[in-house]
């Protein structure tokens, strides 16, 4: 591929570049004109609509956090047993021994209010590449949820039942242990449900993979699932807040297929054994094979060519834009050295896997796209990743705040019988047994669950050593409602007691932001406060952030639902012998109270 | 005594059934890839759960068609251990090496806890460790566990001492009779729904899963003279 | 009374893991003809109710509501009389 | 080639988990009058093949061998020649 003149053309059934400007179709994508403006300068002529199509998921929020990134600087990342921070597929931490955990928290929202099981269950898969592409084996799922009132309607109940069954399905399936999660239910998250997946994995510090492209002329090779029409645009529907349109823009459901995750898995799992074959690795989740291929090659350094006639499709007659942003699950994107192709063919075949080379890592800047024959895109790849706008949204102290200055909720406590009291709060589905969900997961394959779901964090025994990890997923969105910043800091504290309460010592988190629109001041005056306050309980605690997920946009009707930060929090015991519940032992025994 | 573990596209508790022989018995054990049929060097096969092939059509159907099952029908025959947990169970069902079929669990949801079994026979290769009506805790993680035979079928199985385990109290999934696992008549072949490999440690909440493997290993024993 | 047969099938671009799954193990049978297999559902409702129209409202509101998916699934149906 | 459309469904002495649930389910939609559910498999399998006889004793040898399990399940299916 050195034609290097060579001219982008636009295909006959698509857009002309001309008629995209004046009828400002870059907006049916979600690009701003600013934006629309930026991407000629960077090219220096008008896209095609394939072309804006990759500029389109590269900058939504869920690819580029154009509207949080300021934000989030102020998250700690460092610390002395960080491996990897935020930015790869997943966080990883040094447990000792040339070990090292690997976790992530991703939020799969939009597509489970559309589609709870489906959704669900795709967004476990999910967050389980985000692991193994870094050459972890996953040892643990959890979940945050939320849900409108239970008693509310028959759409809550089924949203709830059908995001468990999936969340079960997937991870069942999979046989990754299920071990723990939270579920609150709350009239705010009525119409827009959250689903959180957290993944954690375990791996030897010698097979840490990143998502990197490198070499001039070194293979990218896909693996897994062919490409479909399904979840086009789901990043940027991602992006977007939920109303009466929404059911006509959604793409395709995407069906999740754990039992061909598997099949990925355990041929990556083989890769990463082989020491030295994998230069890189990347899964393609939001935004397919855009994202990946961009962002491996930005990373390298280095430009790409791709053959999109060389992508194993699963559907006829697809487009460029089509194979470029479907989000069908369940593939990888590789990079090998030249003249290793064959050894990632050989595993894949023993898995029953699709493989296929379509494309070469480039010198240089272009990120070029050829399709029968023609070049349909060419991009300079930096403007893709790196030059993505980055918004600071103005600020706004809500009404509801200030108003809530004057009560003074002891007083109220106070007309409270507390006997009342007492009945009202045991009796609030909030609190109940959560068995009738944790009972469909599986929580003890891999044998080596420790303490099960029903206690405060969950601990997995790691084998062949006296250690262990314990985990957990909390969040309050009324407190951080009321206050983010305290709000903030609670979440991360909440998670680091549970943690501890276990004999663990905190290691690190990972984060989910759920939050309404950010164009909204009140909204961003919130999403600003939570980040100041986990930020500064991280720093108090030495716990840094080493990777995250930001969903914004969770409105329905103009309705943000509460701002629900999530932390996912991972500790090491040392000894199993450390290992503690929470349940009373026997009678008789101290009761004693810590705190203030 | 030589185990080997095959394993299937979406099985997922072989490395889990490996660990537990090794940490159990201390015995060799090799994973075998279901394309391979020769399983003559084994002295015993473990078909470990899972969801071989995503549990589509019906679970452990596709696994029933693979090469390997050629070598457990063989060893079976020559009378070696099978044994089949879980989705090990419900490819035994659906080879024919075991009567029945399993159905999904009757309140149709996937079903993971600890369960109280009790042990019916102790007159098999399996069991001769536990005593007569011992009840133990054994872990069950399935969605298809409803276990179903006729009429006819359940009388002999009843007849012929092949109920090897029951649940004890709660039938987690609606299955006939309170079935978690039955044998062949002539005992070789065991499939039951509940993981002995998730209870060999005391913080795995149970260990009555050891004496099912230290029985198979004692018979063996017994049967071979050797050490 | 009615007899409703239903019919659920996945709509066209949606992915049917099942399917393929079968098809492959179809192929190792020896099968290797076989280029596609879809995998849908069949059901038979029994409804006692003497009124055509007001059994095929009826099919109508479960196949909505509860039987198929709209998300992802089509359905049609069959109603017949039986007694 | 050919379209073979597969009917899988439980034997009538076999109850059936997910029929009942759905029943149940039905009832609570305000359907009282559903006395009964069964559900089944509707499969579709295209085959590239020209002769009838074969095509039809490639499903027949399917179905025993794989579609249907015989133990809890029958089958009945058609066979269309299509383009
Ligand atoms: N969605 C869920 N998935 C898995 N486990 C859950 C889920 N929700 C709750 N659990 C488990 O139930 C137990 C109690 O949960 P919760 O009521 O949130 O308690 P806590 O306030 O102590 O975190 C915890 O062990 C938790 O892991």
């Amino acid at each position: 591929m050195v034609q290097l003149k060579q001219k982008v053309i636009s295909l006959p059934n698509e857009p002309t570049p001309e008629m995209i400007r004046e009828q400002t179709l870059y907006k049916e994508l979600g690009l701003k004109s600013e934006e629309y403006e930026q991407i000629i300068h960077h090219l220096k002529r008008l896209p095609t609509w394939t072309e804006l199509g990759i500029y389109s998921v590269m900058w939504s929020e869920h690819c580029s956090y154009k509207n949080s990134k300021t934000l989030l600087k102020q998250f700690p990342t460092q610390g002395s047993r960080v491996l990897q921070g935020p930015g790869e597929g997943a966080g990883v931490i040094d447990i000792g021994d040339e070990q090292a955990v690997v976790f992530k928290i991703e939020s799969h929202n939009h597509p489970s209010a559309v589609e709870p099981f489906q959704g669900a269950a795709t967004g476990v898969g999910g967050i389980i590449r985000d692991v193994f592409s870094m050459g972890a084996r996953p040892i643990a799922l959890l979940n945050s949820l939320r849900f409108g009132d239970l008693k509310s309607s028959a759409r809550v109940r089924y949203l709830f039942e059908q995001v468990v069954a999936g969340i079960a399905h997937y991870g069942n399936c999979m046989g990754i242990p299920t071990v723990g999660g939270e579920v609150v239910f709350d009239p705010s998250y009525e119409g827009n449900p959250l689903v959180n997946a957290m993944c954690v994995g375990l791996l030897k510090h010698d097979e840490l993979q990143k998502g990197v492209a490198q070499g001039v002329g070194n293979p990218v090779i896909y693996v897994g699932a062919r490409t479909g029409r399904d979840g086009i645009h789901g990043a940027t529907f991602a992006s977007e807040e939920l109303n009466e349109t929404s059911e006509s823009k959604r793409p395709a459901v995407q069906v999740g297929d754990p039992f061909m995750e598997k099949l990925l898995l355990e041929a990556c799992m083989e890769m990463v054994e082989q020491k030295d074959l994998l230069l890189g690795i990347q899964d393609m989740g939001a935004a397919g094979l855009t994202c990946s291929s961009a962002e491996m090659a930005a990373k390298g350094g280095y430009g790409m060519d791709l053959n999109l006639d060389l992508v194993p499709r699963r559907e006829q007659g697809m487009t460029p834009y089509e194979i470029m942003l479907s989000e069908s699950q369940e593939r990888m994107l590789l990079v090998v050295e030249q003249g290793r192709e064959s050894e990632v063919q050989a595993i894949c075949d023993k898995w029953g896997l699709t493989s296929a080379v379509i494309g070469r890592v480039s010198e240089g800047d272009r990120y070029r796209l050829f399709f029968q024959g023609e070049l349909v895109a060419d991009i300079p790849l930096r403007t893709l990743v790196d030059a993505a706008p980055c918004y600071v949204q103005a600020q706004k102290v809500p009404d509801y705040y200030r108003e809530n200055e004057s009560v003074c909720p002891e007083e109220q406590l106070q007309h409270i019988d507390p006997q009342v009291g007492l009945h009202q709060v045991v009796s609030s589905v909030n609190l109940a047994s959560k068995r009738w969900i944790y009972q469909q997961y599986d929580h003890m394959v891999q044998a080596s669950t420790a303490v099960c779901p029903g206690s405060d964090a969950a601990v997995i025994a790691i084998r062949g050593t006296d250690k262990a990890l314990a985990m957990s997923t909390d969040g309050n969105a009324r407190y951080v409602y009321l206050d983010p910043v305290q709000g903030g800091r609670i979440a991360v504290a909440e998670a680091a007691r549970n943690v501890v309460c276990t004999g663990a010592e905190p290691l690190g988190l990972t984060d989910c932001l759920n939050f309404g629109s950010p164009e909204k001041p009140e909204v961003y005056w919130q999403l600003a406060g939570a980040i100041q306050g986990m930020s500064e309980a991280c720093q108090e605690l030495n716990t840094p952030v080493v990777g995250g997920n930001v969903s914004l946009y969770n409105e329905t009707k103009g309705q943000a639902i509460y701002p629900t930060p999530v932390v996912g929090m991972v500790g090491l015991i040392t000894s199993r012998k450390h290992i503690m519940t929470q349940s009373f032992k026997q009678a008789g025994d101290v009761i004693l109270l810590l705190g203030e | 005594m030589h185990f080997a573990v095959p394993i299937f596209p979406g099985s997922n508790c072989d490395r889990d059934t490996i660990h537990a022989i090794e940490d159990v018995l201390d015995q060799p054990v090799t994973a075998v890839w279901h394309q391979d049929s020769d399983l003559k060097k084994f002295d015993a096969i473990i078909i470990p759960g899972g969801f071989s092939y995503g549990d589509y059509l019906r679970t452990g159907a596709l696994a029933a068609q693979s090469p390997i099952m050629e070598g457990i029908r063989e060893a079976a025959d020559q009378g070696k251990l099978v044994l089949g947990i879980c989705n090990g169970f419900q490819i035994l069902l659906e080879t024919g090496l075991l009567p029945g079929a399993m159905r999904r669990n009757d309140h149709l949801q996937f079903r993971c806890s600890i369960s109280r079994l009790s042990v019916e026979n102790t007159q098999t290769p399996f069991t001769l460790g536990f005593s007569q009506g011992e009840q133990i805790r054994i872990p069950i993680a399935h969605i298809e566990g409803n276990y179903y035979c006729d009429e006819e079928t359940l009388q002999e199985l009843q007849q012929k001492g092949q109920i090897i385990f029951r649940y004890a109290g709660e039938n987690p999934n609606g299955s006939i009779d309170y079935i978690a696992g039955i044998c062949n008549e002539r005992r070789n072949v065991l499939g039951m729904m509940p993981h002995p490999e998730r209870a060999i440690f005391d913080w795995m909440g149970s260990t009555d899963g050891v004496k099912l493997f230290t029985s198979m290993l004692q018979y063996w024993k017994e049967n071979n003279g050797a050490a | 009374m009615f007899k409703a047969t239903i019919f659920v099938t996945l709509k066209e671009s949606v992915l049917d893991p099942q399917g393929v799954a079968v098809k492959n193990s179809l192929h190792s049978l020896g099968l290797e003809n076989v280029h596609e297999v879809r995998i849908g559902k069949r059901l038979e409702v029994f409804l006692d109710q003497v009124d055509r129209k007001q059994a095929e409202a009826q099919v109508q509101m479960m196949c909505e509501k509860l039987l198929a998916n709209p998300v992802m699934e089509n359905y049609r149906y069959e109603l017949e009389e039986v007694s």
